[in-house]
């Protein structure tokens, strides 16, 4: 065999999270994702210093005499909304809302699916059924109603409503979940790491998760845009974020009717959403691609 | 197979009495009084007693809650506070378009949901993909009232192919359903596109080839039915979405669904139909996910219904 | 000798022919070639053997030809394969189609996942059929149904309604050759065809093989690392190593006069029922592992209240003990319990009776206590593939083992893990490969590593070197003595090969419906088998000689007798009797 | 063409997004379902067309004594139900029995609380009402337990119709969807959630009514959508009204804007501020939030959809303050006040608001003047039931802006202003008066002007109620914000005087008197 090992002898052991990470940084569909998700955590953080106008400033010329908001222009780059508001400004101060809806809760929503989709399929049985029962129980659990409640009940908050959709929003993919992990438990590569005498949390995190990442980037970022959406239906049932603070998906909201009159009100926002579910997508795509080796090569 | 399902429907019949407990505690947590809202602002506090005792709203929680239970066993749903119709005949009135509605959007969905993740699986990590998938991403996101009304606008008002809105024929469902197609597609695309490059990479696809088959062969007969299960777990999970009612298509298309009703109801807390809704939507999930349950075996056989 | 053979001696023009086939897969460091400047001919109606130490290039060589290698890892990096006029490397996907099947058929190696589990026999031999406008669709169901009776399967109008999981290996196998042979090809390229099913059935399917041969004068291509089969079925012989050609050579001159150094250690090496070196008798020392009456049901759970309504006696009251550094040997036909009572042992199964592994009983013990006890009893499993984590580098998970124990760690565990990989033959550079760019024997020394790393007590090696090429397997089976030598290791040893089980064993079990049906030291089980069944195994099993060959018996494929019984219903218990000293079976069994 | 001389026939289409609730006329009360009641059923009294202006309907005339307590209505011969029955005065008596019966659970029995009985009838511990007595087959005869002027306007309502007691019987709880009344029309179809369709009733007593044969009402549409559809040529009258959204389009599009009918309305959205909650419990406060509001530009906001208000009363009521000048927009103004008031950094609290469009954005316009002054309000939007629970409690809501669940007018009489939301009856745990205003005095003064029955002593009732809402505009619970006007967007085919697309009472027109230009 001409074999040409390049490299044998013992492989420095390098930090698996920098190696990933470099490994992300070499795909440039990757990069371009993860220099988007950068530029949006950056513009949340430092909303204060970006926004070239007030969010909340009702400008007086922000609005014609007749009560038409401004399309784009020089003063107002991305126009400005129904109250005279300058759009580009209070899209920036979105993103801290959005992000923490569409990544944060929606992360939580996750890893909740996951984690009960992976014990209810891993363990089984009793404790297999209970949680699956419960998981149809939230499934046709009447999210609106707890919206209400919740709003009329507590302040409202962004902690609530990410609650909100981390209650409600891990049904499906537990349930998808859950059917994966009740095959792959049956394969032999589990029951030898049981027999190895693995821990329950060492097989779960190590052997398994890897195999369930393709389902878990698909609806991961999938949940980020409807997340997003969400939480401006439940904003506007009184949970959320209150106004004047903006989110992307009440800004859609609020101005869907106008799209026709002001498109910008809704197409400017939309993209950002878009643009945030496509980079996590982008991102997790390489990442499956890199932790998953029999896809290597393969692009 | 009968006894699976009736043990299923025995447990789906428990979740339900989980849910009418849920839904009714939420209820009585709402802080907003439907007698006062059934009295308006000319009545007097006696008045308002008054009707809180007729509808049984002075006794304890678990009275009222039994009160429902035994009602609801006799199929009595009980009566709308504010429209003072029998919550079953609403619920009833509005059941055909929500289901004629569901099945339209679920064929729409799977059509474009389908035939976009096949295309982007075979062409995975082409340009052609990449489009795609912002494509998904784009009807993911997009706003459903924008979607329906642009739709509405082009096909119905312009070009004069469907009529704008409205209830009868198959011509007033292809809009709303195109429009729910649309953004369940996206859905449905991603997850075909994930689960067929998995089956693309096994054993029998590899037998198949060696057959000689031919390509689309390949893909529709083999590698479809192996790919699709997810899928068919999504329209267990769908359904129920379906069926709490999709507000916004229904109002943009005119189309006499139970999301209104609903949606209406939970604006002015409206208990009994809230309840009502609640009940049938749930029972929905429920049997949507038996039937997808049921479903499986019969595109994979080794697939044991236990 | 057959009729085919004498023909290909004549100046026909071949078939197939290969030259300068150079074959490279993609890695992580570069190109890496695994087949370099192959050529050889294969002639109508002859059966040519690819055989080849595991990992040589023989699956890559069937691959090419079928221009099914996975791409774009794998390129066909030069040379011609002729098929006729054909030069099948110009060929386009389209192009292929039509050769495919019409032309060269291919077995794989792998019969429980090369049939599409949704689709039922009959569809996935019609569509073939119809594809290749081998008959109408009036006449196809005609035609599935005549495929199945030549390849001799029981009931084939069930069969053809009958998914593939509800058929046992060897139908499938049937079905997969069925299916190939259905447009009556050229060329039937089989890959390994037997290696996943026990003697008895294997002996069946060479011999149709065989008699489908005849019949239809096709040309094989045999791929296989077994030379007890080798020398059953091929005219010819390629011996491939590291992606070269060592020798080719007509069978009878291979076996009797080996050229090439390699080709000599090849047939040194390959096990000969009868010829084993005598072992000595051990001592009687304590016992290691101590089994009384292992139970193992499953429970077939159905009805509104999901009760069990049947059960499957996987294991039926099974009792054996293994002394230190002792290798009792586990045989039997497929599904009789060999590998559940592997299972059992290591508590993945829920079982009944007594387990004393080195005189800890095992039943009831908590989480804690049963992984104390698994650092003493490690399994091989049977399938190295599905054992082994598709995700994770073998270098990780040979180290996995290490780690959960906390037996090592930094640079000592590196070291301990390179030595173990050293152990098994393998080398350093393959260990941070992932499982799928091995080959099927280098996995299961992956897996034999891995049980290893603990340094247990005792081992179940399930089918451990079942896919091993002769010299590897040889390899390893003095690895497996070599480690019982010098640590006193035993093994509960799981296999087919009686040539095998006759190296290593001292004594044997052999199994049958979840039961032993005979049980006695290698000498009195193999030399003279007390049970019918025994007998009846040691009969299939092939012989590595061209001189001797059975005589082409072609049995029907049956549905074995069934473990799964209706609740209560307890399987009969069949009563031994001491037949020798230490010699017991299981004496009045009609059914066998 | 005159409205005389149209010829009947025809046929419009009206569409909505809600459902309609009910058609009975004890318990319809939303403005949606108003107007149609009014078309199906009939009852003593009722407007001139687009005026507010009293009229006897069913009765032929009336008579009140002179201690304005005892009313007496005379029926007109004639007029008939639409299952054909003669209209008699048992019919009145029985009507009003039924919606003053706790039975019936009518949001608008509170109405009738003057009439003779009613506390006994309430309390269901009478048969009836007392009050009203059969006299003969046409005659009824009201009695009152004291003189009260807006008791014809009572009888107008909705709540006071006339409906055949067989029916109510045969129907029981449906009666609402099967409605039987005297009115021009009659119900010939009800789809639930799809449409309802009116037929012009034959035998109508009034000659020459209703102009259109026919009147389909489609539900369940989207207004963006409806007026889509109105474009079309599809509908004729986009029941919801022009949606915010295209409002500007359609205005500045001549051909459209020509189909626009604008209207006054007796409307008035206020923001009210919670009395007995610190710091509003100070006058001073609430003053410097009237003076902080800068209408003209949330009346921009919307389009110019309306006009600024400066007291509770809209500018058509009888009793409207002309000269009255209100707080005028002036923040500095309005910080010293704070200041003295001892909040010269202001301070926080809550805005709740109904969560419609444009509610939260105009609640957005006054946070931001409010901000303006050192108040930091945070808003508070949410569906209409916990807005009006939270209004109820008192110490819930410290302000509400009362916009989509805002007093529009019940009949065209100041008192209707003050009652329940102003008064002291309605300061109770569930009641309307969100600001917890109540000022005792002031009730007795409302007492004593409603107490004057006479038409000659008109002018001086109104100025009495006159005073006391510039009194309450002293004490300032309340910042009125503007008073909405009606934009009607009509199809060309729709034939009728402004006023009927305007009407006060009949929203969004008068349906008996719209007639169709396709037939004349
Ligand atoms: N995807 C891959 N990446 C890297 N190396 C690979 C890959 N697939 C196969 N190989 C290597 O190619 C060589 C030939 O493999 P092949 O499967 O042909 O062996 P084989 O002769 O069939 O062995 P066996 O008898 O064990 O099946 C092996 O050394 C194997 O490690
Ligand atoms: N989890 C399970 N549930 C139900 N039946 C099972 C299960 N595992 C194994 N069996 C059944 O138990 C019997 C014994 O299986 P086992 O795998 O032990 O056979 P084996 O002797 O190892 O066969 P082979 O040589 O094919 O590996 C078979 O009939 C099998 O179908
Ligand atoms: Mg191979
Ligand atoms: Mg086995």
């Amino acid at each position: 065999m001409t074999d040409t090992p390049v490299a044998s002898g013992p492989v420095p052991v390098r930090s698996r999270i920098v190696e990933v990470l470099s490994a992300l940084m070499r795909r440039p569909r990757a990069a371009f994702g993860m220099a988007i998700i950068v530029i949006m955590v950056f513009a949340a953080v430092f909303a204060g210093w970006i926004m070239p106008h007030d969010p909340f400033e009702q400008s007086f010329d922000g609005l014609t005499l007749s009560g038409a908001p401004l399309p784009p222009n020089r003063q107002f780059w991305f126009g400005t909304d129904l109250l005279g508001r300058d759009l580009f400004s209070r899209l920036i101060l979105g993103t801290r809302t959005s992000l923490i809806i569409g990544v944060v809760a929606n992360g939580i929503a996750v890893i909740v699916g996951a984690g009960v989709g992976i014990t209810a399929g891993y363990f089984g049985g009793w404790i297999g059924a209970i949680l699956m029962r419960f998981t149809d129980l939230m499934m046709a659990f009447p999210a609106l109603l707890l919206a209400i409640v919740l709003a009329a009940i507590f302040q409202p908050s962004l902690m609530i409503v990410a609650l909100v959709i981390a209650m409600v929003n891990w049904v499906q993919m537990s349930r998808v979940i859950y059917t994966e992990t009740r095959s792959l438990t049956e394969r032999d590569f589990i029951q030898v790491q049981r027999s190895i005498g693995s821990g329950h949390v060492r097989i779960i995190l190590r052997h398994l998760l890897p195999h369930l990442l393709s389902s878990i980037v698909v609806f991961g970022t999938l949940g980020i845009s409807t997340t997003v959406l969400l939480e401006a239906t439940l904003s506007y049932l009184g949970v959320g974020v209150r106004p004047p603070i903006p989110s992307w998906g009440n800004i859609i909201f609020e101005n869907q009717t106008y799209f026709s009159t002001a498109p910008w009100l809704v197409f400017l926002p939309g993209a950002a959403i878009v643009l945030l579910a496509l980079a996590f997508n982008l991102v997790g795509d390489a990442l499956r691609d890199i932790l998953d080796p029999t896809l290597k090569g393969r692009h | 197979m009968a006894s699976y399902i009736l043990r299923r429907l025995l447990q789906s019949a428990l979740i339900l009495l989980g849910i009418t407990l849920v839904t009714f505690v939420l209820l009585y947590l709402v802080p907003a009084d439907p007698a006062r809202q059934i009295a308006g602002r000319s009545a007097t506090a006696e008045t308002v007693a008054n009707i809180r005792a007729q509808l049984g709203l002075d006794q304890p929680f678990f009275v009222q809650y039994w009160r429902y239970l035994t009602g609801l066993l006799q199929g009595d749903l009980g009566r709308s506070y504010l429209q003072r119709t029998e919550v079953s005949e609403l619920v009833a009135s509005r059941l055909p378009a929500t289901l004629l509605l569901m099945a339209g959007a679920i064929a729409c969905e799977l059509a474009l949901g389908l035939t976009i993740g096949i295309i982007a699986a075979l062409k995975r990590n082409s340009r052609l993909d990449n489009g795609l998938m912002i494509f998904s991403f784009i009807s993911i996101s997009a706003p459903q009232f924008v979607v329906g009304i642009l739709l509405l606008y082009v096909f119905a008002v312009k070009l004069g192919w469907f009529p704008i809105g409205g209830y009868g024929t198959f011509a007033h469902l292809v809009l709303p359903a195109v429009t729910l197609g649309f953004l369940g597609g996206g859905w449905y695309s991603r997850m075909m596109r994930s689960s067929m490059i998995d089956v693309l990479g096994q054993d029998f696809v590899r037998t198949a080839r060696a057959n000689g088959l031919s390509k689309w062969r390949i893909v529709l007969r083999h590698v479809l039915p192996n790919a699709i299960l997810p899928i068919i777990a999504m329209i267990g999970i769908d359904i129920g979405l379906f069926m709490s009612g999709i507000v916004v298509v229904e109002s943009v298309f005119g189309w006499p669904g139970i999301g209104q009703l609903a949606w209406q109801a939970i604006q002015r807390v409206d208990i009994p139909i809230i309840m009502g809704v609640t009940l049938v939507s749930a029972t929905a999930i429920v049997l949507g996910n038996l039937l997808a349950d049921l479903t499986a075996p019969l595109i994979d056989p080794r697939i044991k219904l236990k | 000798m057959n009729a085919a053979t004498d023909n290909a001696q004549g100046a026909r023009r071949p078939v197939l022919t290969v030259r300068d086939l150079t074959v490279q897969v993609a890695t992580t460091e570069g190109a890496m070639t695994v087949l370099d400047r192959l050529s050889f001919d294969l002639f109508a109606g002859e059966t040519l053997c690819l055989a080849g130490e595991s990992g040589s290039g023989k699956s890559m060589t069937a691959l090419s030809i079928m221009g099914l290698l996975p791409k774009p890892m794998c390129r066909i990096a030069g040379g011609q394969i002729m098929l006729g006029d054909l030069d099948l490397t110009q060929l386009d996907d389209s192009g292929y189609r039509k050769i495919r099947s019409a032309r060269i058929a291919m077995i794989f190696q792998e019969p429980m996942t090369s049939l599409n589990p949704v689709l039922r026999i009959g569809t996935q031999l019609q569509e073939v059929l119809l594809e290749h406008g081998q008959c109408t669709r009036r006449d196809a169901p005609q035609r599935a149904l005549q495929l199945l009776r030549d390849v001799r399967l029981t009931e084939p109008e069930r069969r053809l309604r009958q998914y593939p999981h509800e058929l046992s290996g060897g139908m499938r196998q049937r079905v997969m050759i069925a299916m190939a042979l259905a447009c009556d090809p050229e060329i039937l390229i089989a890959d390994e065809p037997t290696t996943a099913l026990d003697v008895t059935v294997q002996a069946e399917i060479l011999d149709l093989i065989r008699a489908l041969q005849a019949e239809h004068g096709t040309a094989v291509l045999m791929i296989t690392h077994d030379m007890g089969v080798v020398a059953e079925m091929a005219d010819r012989v390629i011996v491939l190593r590291h992606g070269v050609v060592e020798e080719s050579a007509a069978v009878e001159t291979l076996f009797a006069a080996p050229q090439t150094a390699y080709a000599q250690e090849l047939l040194a090496a390959v096990p000969r029922l009868g010829h084993a070196p005598p072992r000595i008798a051990k001592p009687a020392s304590e016992s290691v592992l101590d089994v009384r009456d292992l139970v193992v049901n499953f429970d077939i759970r159905g009805g509104i209240l999901n009760r069990p309504v049947a059960r499957v006696h996987a294991v039926e009251g099974v009792s054996f003990s293994v002394a230190r550094g002792e290798t009792l040997a586990l045989v039997g036909e497929s599904g009789c319990g060999k590998s559940t009572i592997g299972k059992a042992l290591l508590g993945l199964v829920p079982w009944q009776g007594s387990i004393k592994v080195a005189g800890r009983e095992m039943s009831g013990l908590s989480a804690r206590g049963l992984n104390e006890v698994r650092r003493d009893i490690q399994m091989v499993f049977q399938d190295p593939g599905a054992s082994l984590d598709a995700r994770m580098t073998v270098r990780d998970q040979v180290a996995e083992p290490l780690k959960v124990h906390g037996l090592s760690r930094g640079s000592e565990l590196n070291d301990r893990v390179e030595w173990l990989f050293k152990r098994v033959g393998l080398t350093q550079d393959q260990l941070n490969r992932y499982p799928h760019e091995f080959s099927g024997g280098q996995r299961q020394r992956v897996c034999i590593a891995r049980a290893l790393a603990l340094g247990p007590k005792i081992i179940v090696a399930d089918e451990s070197v079942s896919a091993l090429d002769v010299s590897v397997q040889a390899q390893v089976l003095d690895l497996l003595r070599e480690l019982q030598a010098e640590d006193g290791i035993s093994y509960l040893f799981v296999s087919h090969d009686m040539a095998v089980i006759e190296q290593m064993a001292d004594r044997v079990a052999v199994m049958r419906l979840g039961q032993i049906v005979e049980h006695g030291s290698r000498e009195q089980v193999l030399q003279s088998p007390a049970h019918a069944y025994t007998r009846r195994l040691l009969a299939a099993v092939p012989v590595p000689d061209p001189q001797h060959q059975r005589p082409p018996k072609v049995i029907e494929a049956q549905d074995m007798p069934s473990p799964i019984r209706p609740l209560g219903d307890r399987p009969h218990r069949w009563p031994q009797t001491e037949v020798a000293p230490g010699h017991w079976a299981a004496m009045q069994e009609a059914s066998v | 063409q005159s409205l005389q001389d149209a010829k009947q026939g025809g046929s419009m289409i009206v569409t909505y997004k809600d459902d309609v609730s009910t058609l009975d006329p004890a318990i319809g009360y939303d403005w949606q379902n108003w107007s149609m009641i009014k078309s199906l059923f009939d009852g003593l009294m009722d407007y001139e067309p687009g005026t507010t202006e009293l009229r006897n309907e069913l009765s032929e005339s009336h008579t009140i004594s002179d201690d304005g307590k005892v009313f007496t209505f005379t029926l007109r011969d004639g007029p008939t139900f639409h299952n054909g029955r003669k209209i008699t005065a048992e019919d009145v008596k029985y009507s009003l029995d039924r919606v003053t019966d706790p039975e019936t659970k009518s949001p608008g029995a509170g109405f009738f609380a003057m009439i003779e009985g009613f506390d006994a009838q309430s309390a269901g511990e009478a048969d009836g009402l007392s009050g009203v007595k059969v006299l003969d087959d046409r005659t009824v005869e009201i009695t009152l337990t004291r003189p009260d002027a807006t008791f014809l306007h009572v009888m107008a309502l909705n709540f006071a119709m006339v409906v055949p007691k067989e029916a109510v019987e045969e129907f029981g709880d449906d009666f609402g969807k099967n409605p039987v009344g005297s009115g021009a029309f009659k119900l010939a179809e009800w789809t639930l959630g799809q449409r309802l369709v009116f037929e012009a009733y034959d035998d109508y007593w009034n000659e020459g009514l209703p102009k259109m044969e026919q009147i389909t009402f489609e539900i369940g549409q989207e207004p963006v959508v409806a007026l889509l559809r109105l474009q079309q040529g599809q509908a004729d009258i986009p029941g919801d009204g022009i949606p915010p959204a295209q409002f500007l389009e359609v205005m500045n599009d001549p051909e459209q804007a020509k189909q626009v009918v604008e209207g006054g309305q007796l409307h008035t959205g206020y923001v009210t501020m919670n009395t007995q909650m610190p710091p509003f419990d100070n006058k001073q406060v609430r003053q410097a939030v009237n003076m902080a509001i800068n209408k003209d530009r949330i009346v921009k906001v919307i389009n110019g959809r309306a006009i600024p208000a400066n007291q509770p009363l809209p500018p058509s009521m009888p009793g409207y303050a002309e000269d009255y000048e209100g707080y005028e927009f002036d923040p500095e103004k309005a910080k010293e006040l704070l200041a003295e008031a001892g909040f010269p950094d202001g301070f926080e609290t809550e805005l709740f608001v109904y969560n419609t469009d444009p509610n939260p954005r105009i609640a957005q316009a006054i946070q931001q003047d409010l901000k303006a002054i050192g108040i930091t309000a945070e808003i508070r939007s949410l569906a209409q039931a916990n807005v009006i629970a939270a209004g109820g409690e008192k110490d819930q809501a410290p302000m509400i802006w009362s916009g989509g669940m805002g007093w529009i007018a019940d009949f065209p009489d100041p008192s209707n202003f003050y009652g329940p939301i102003l008064g002291c009856g309605g300061a109770v745990t569930g009641g309307w008066n969100w600001a917890w205003y109540c000022n005792e005095e002031l009730d007795a003064k409302a007492a004593e002007a409603d107490s004057i029955v006479d038409p000659a002593r008109a002018e001086e009732r109104q100025q009495m109620w006159r005073e006391i809402y510039l009194q309450i505009m002293e004490d300032a619970p309340w910042a009125p914000v503007f008073h909405e006007q009606r934009f009607t967007i009509k199809s060309d085919q729709l034939g009728g005087p402004d006023e009927i697309f305007a009407d006060p009472v009949h929203i969004p027109v008068h349906y008996d008197y719209v007639f169709s230009k396709n037939v004349q």
